[in-house]
């Protein structure tokens, strides 16, 4: 079985990576290594969540509320691959793959979900509630869209700064409906700053379905309101999305200010994990399971001869070994300890 | 009929939508879902999308649409999927519905509804206790039931109250108690405490989940001849001030327990009125017992630690007692 | 000099008045009487305003905020003239003319500016916080939008209760940066709720001009983002205003959901009575000042021959008599006594 | 220099922008208007636009901005029109700008500067004092500075700590109170109270512009033999207790007074504090005087009656002399 080449993709600071073309070709393709990092990551970030949810959580291992992203996964990495680092990613709660592309091991994650010192909030806080600013990935707190005036902001300090990177937050379709979203973009687009805002469009908030969430088609119709321009994109074509990323990212990169991104997906499962999701009606989710992204992904890998089977079934391997590595060394970490509970509210 | 706390919500509520056409219920994902805790599971089936409206989440907006629909005559009662996203919509809560009765005399009668409370891991933004907020607030009646019975009673006051009602439900207690609730159209009102335990020596004021605590403990110190008397507060404002006093005067020690963070919560106002008016009467000092000041966190050994429980309230009720 | 026929407007319960065409005419013509009426409300707004603003504050009679509508007075005019007396009204800190029009006399609101109890307040509050629920009059909080949730539930309740009356909310450009203004029209698209938006876009909000507050070139470039349909209005053309009231009302009244007019228009004054508005270009005053409304309106009145020349003068003159003898009136009502300072917090 | 309240919370956030330039203003109106109240005035001729932000009418923007913008290392002061629309961005505040240290070690060291507080005629909307709500709220600093002394060396503090701090500034005292500010560098620390006068009998436990209405009673009762001492809290969180418990153990007797409303006023945690931890050190309850439990009225005498002054205190501590 051939090795796989799989050097993750960490583009330099200040350079742009060629633009992507959808274009077949052979392994010297460019797009055939984005595609095989795409796979890797969007495998891992399925194998991970669904560790959490199937099992590590009925095992009473992870407690609270557990959010997936099944079925979403193209966004998160075909977003997250077309960042440099010095960007600033606010993720949502279903964009685990943004922290995996960042170098926040599965190890942590899993440490995270079992409110262990390892994660990354010590055990204050639980599942994708999580950052490092090192890593310039911020936290989101659970009141939706309460990140995107934070992210406007960090975006405002950007400019400040006379730096040339962005800002990129990401939000789902009910998200949109908070007040917070309206003023965030509002001022984002006023102040011209480099806000890229991704919306993973799932058709769904919890139980409620996008005709109770806004009476027009597109999430994306906003962006006239704003005076930003915008795009509608196949939510589980990674590829797809790496592109318009791409062109969102050079939009606000050059100082014209935000672009909002509509990804159209659906939610492969119920909103949390104790949610069996009776209210969605069963024939959906049949049809999106045809529409898988990595699935997808996978069959144009081979298709366009970018990887091997053998190839694609190594990084299932892979993804399958450094999870069970990983959940292992979680377990092993320890859970924070009670007398710590006053510590670090303020500086020193 | 033995009831669950969730239920007696649920029987409460739909006993005043059968007698009250005017009665409708707002909020995120409580139609089909029946709400995140199910609190109005089977309504929808029962009251039609009409008189059961899934909103966008907009917590402003459902808070303020209940204050509009209210000023056409409607009794609105939205819903707050959790306490902590009251923030959400705080401004519609503190300056709209508290303050339009005193200016103008519009009346806004409805209710909000937000589950509260730790103790089911929610980490930082699914356990807040932050009824002090409102307690501060001038216009507004805080509710927070401890028991079944008192859910059912209060949440059907709150629904025939003609002024706003901030009306918390501890999340702990949903389905962690049980207990006789009569099945006939009863109510509970608004500003009464209630005794809810006799006793000589000490009193603890408390409310909302931590009544069980105090109980816990009470049972424990009977045993060693330490009689607490229990004073569960129901309603936070209007303050029945008067119960608490005379709890204390006849125990002549008090403690206020509450699970809010410590710092500014609704046991400082409850030890100043014992202070100021029962001072001749208090044979040691007030003591207060609540979640430090921090988040709440959410590993277990953390949230235990945050919480008051039974094993800290017994150290601070024997400091007191042999004072 | 011939009397004019004032009979204030009030059109009954159940019934549209006849579509109001830009049609030349006679005494006969429809318009005329529409004319007449709005140039009484016009000018009455005016006076009254200008009296609080340029006397009352100035000695002191009157304190705190004090904001007036001076040049943007055909918005409330022209609206208000367009629903029934069973619809709801919302008005904003500069549509005085709502409260004339539903029977709120120059007296009382004399008395509410002077913090007296026969304002509508009982000296509560002041200025346009003010509201009657009898009269279907809500009173603003300061909190700018806060009012548009609030007005989405009222006409959810009209469509609860199976009523065909709508309701309508005032609000500024600057308004429609809250977040308050996207969730309470978001919830009322939604819904459907028969909710008419009327935007008074006076290009400033404070000291802030509109290229500081959004980034698009309209406040009706939102509606689509709402899935609702919107008019741009000359917010100096009462009649003009009048008639995108009435389609929008019919809209909302036959049941299709929300409608949203922006009027253009400017603030002729300071923000407030000690703002001088230093900040606003000189020639922008004076270029408005040509658009009066009120001016417009005399001038289309004696040009279509709806009122002779002596039939606006006794307009002009019933307005001064009528405030006069309001001032006089209000500074005759009490103080509200010390001793009811605790009365009716709660009910009882 | 003799310098007001208004100017000397200026020159503070005029000297930190000059010694620090990652220090910028956003809010509402501060640029060519320089801010509702003049705080900011000329400070975008100075420092440009770049650096003194005109926002749109978004409180929740404006806080959530200013600490996006503190995640890149920048020192974002925001200006709240009135006190009173701070409800406006309150999740902002409560649920991001307090939890990000404790939940994830991202500090956010941003000011919010809100004019607080009544006496202008400014009724229910423009003269709030909520304070307590955000006393309630761990993670946040809390200041109300009462001197223009105090103003500007608190200010410049809350720009330099790492920690958010909600600064309430008193628009009564703006231009009211004129004193000698030193025109150097200096700053006074958060979380330190300070003994505002020394005195005997009892002590007065105050901020804010309550301070001179302390003042002026101990005046008048100087005349009498009764000797006030008065605490200026200047923080309310991180609270200084030992200066309070301190000053209550010399005078034995202690009045708390607050212009926000009485009940879940912050009056009632320094009563409980006092109550608790110097129970044996008092002579008598404490006291308190706030304003009542309603809006704050518009009309002058309203407002008048609402508002805790001179004569109401000298009342109750003439009373609690003679205790
Ligand atoms: C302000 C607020 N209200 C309610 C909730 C409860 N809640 C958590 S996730 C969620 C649905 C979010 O839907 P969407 O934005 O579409 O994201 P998705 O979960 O579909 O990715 C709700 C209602 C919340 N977190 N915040
Ligand atoms: C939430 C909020 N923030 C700030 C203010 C202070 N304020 C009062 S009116 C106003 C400007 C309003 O502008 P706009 O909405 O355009 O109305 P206009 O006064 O121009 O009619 C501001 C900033 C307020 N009332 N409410
Ligand atoms: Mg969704
Ligand atoms: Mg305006």
């Amino acid at each position: 079985m051939a090795a796989v080449k799989l050097e993750l993709i960490r583009p330099s600071s200040g350079t742009e990576r060629a633009t992507v073309a959808d274009q077949a070709g052979a392994e010297t393709d460019p797009l055939a290594d984005l595609a095989r990092q795409s796979l890797y990551y969007m495998a891992m970030m399925r194998e991970v969540e669904d560790r959490i949810e199937r099992k590590l959580y009925r095992q009473g291992k992870v407690v609270g509320g557990v959010y997936v992203g099944r079925g979403q996964e193209a966004i998160p990495v075909g977003s997250g691959l077309a960042v440099r680092p010095d960007d600033m990613l606010f993720p949502s709660h279903r964009d685990m793959a943004l922290f995996l592309i960042r170098g926040v091991s599965a190890r942590q994650i899993f440490a995270q979900y079992m409110g262990r010192v390892d994660g990354l909030t010590n055990g204050r806080d639980g599942n994708m509630h999580m950052g490092d600013l090192s890593k310039r990935l911020v936290a989101i707190i659970s009141a939706m869209a309460a990140s995107i005036p934070v992210a406007a902001g960090a975006a405002m300090g950007m400019k400040y700064q006379g730096k040339d990177t962005v800002t990129v937050v990401y939000f789902g379709d009910g998200a949109t409906s908070r007040g917070d979203w309206h003023e965030g973009i509002n001022l984002a687009s006023v102040q011209k700053a480099p806000l890229v805002l991704i919306c993973n469009n799932n058709q769904y908030a919890y139980s409620t379905p996008l005709s109770k969430q806004m009476a027009c088609a597109n999430v994306a119709d906003r962006a006239p309101g704003y005076g930003i321009p915008s795009e509608v994109v196949d939510g589980n074509d990674v590829l797809a999305i790496h592109e318009a990323s791409r062109r969102a990212i050079a939009h606000a990169r050059a100082g014209h200010g935000p672009f909002l991104i509509e990804c159209k997906t659906f939610r492969m499962t119920g909103h949390s994990a104790h949610d069996p999701a009776d209210y969605v009606p069963k024939h959906l989710f049949a049809e999106w399971s045809a529409q898988c992204p990595i699935a997808r992904l996978e069959k144009k890998i081979i298709e366009r001869g970018w990887a091997s089977v053998e190839e694609v079934a190594s990084i299932r391997a892979r993804v399958v070994r450094e999870s069970d590595e990983a959940v292992e060394a979680a377990e092993k970490s320890p859970y924070p300890d009670a007398s710590t509970l006053l510590d670090n509210l303020y500086e020193k | 009929m033995t009831t669950t706390y969730v239920d007696a919500i649920r029987q409460g509520i739909s006993e005043e939508m059968e007698r009250d056409p005017n009665v409708f219920l707002l909020g995120e994902d409580i139609g089909v879902y029946g709400g995140a805790f199910k609190v109005t599971q089977g309504l929808l089936e029962r009251f039609g999308e009409r008189r059961v409206v899934d909103t966008p989440i907009s917590e402003s907006a459902i808070v303020g649409a209940a204050i509009g629909a209210s000023f056409m005559g409607l009794r609105p009662v939205a819903e707050i999927q959790f306490a902590d996203f009251i923030s959400c919509g705080f401004d519609q809560i503190v300056n709209f519905a508290a303050k339009c009765r005193y200016r103008w005399n519009a009346p806004a009668p409805i209710v909000v509804r937000a589950p509260c409370g730790g103790g089911i891991h929610g980490g930082p933004f699914h356990s807040q206790q932050n009824e002090a907020w409102f307690a501060h607030t001038p216009g507004l009646k805080v509710v927070l039931p401890a028991t079944a019975r008192d859910a059912k009673g209060l949440i059907k006051s709150a629904i025939r109250d003609n002024d706003p009602v901030i009306f918390f439900e501890h999340k702990a207690l949903y389905r962690r108690i049980k207990e006789e609730v009569p099945e006939d159209d009863y109510s509970v009102p608004i500003g009464k405490a209630n005794i809810f335990r006799e006793g000589k020596h000490i009193t603890v004021v408390t409310y909302s989940a931590m009544v069980h605590v105090a109980a816990e403990a009470a049972e424990i110190l009977d045993k060693d001849g330490i009689s607490v008397e229990i004073v569960d507060l129901r309603t936070l404002t209007p303050l029945d001030e008067e119960t608490i006093l005379a709890s204390v005067r006849k125990t002549s020690k008090a403690l206020v327990l509450h699970e809010a963070n410590l710092t500014g919560g609704f046991g400082g106002e409850i030890t100043a009125r014992i202070t100021e008016k029962a001072f001749e009467d208090l044979d040691g000092p007030v003591l207060r017992l609540a979640a430090p000041d921090v988040p709440v966190p959410f590993s277990t050994p953390l949230e235990e630690a945050y919480l008051p429980n039974t094993q800290k309230l017994l150290e601070k009720l024997r400091w007191l007692a042999a004072y």
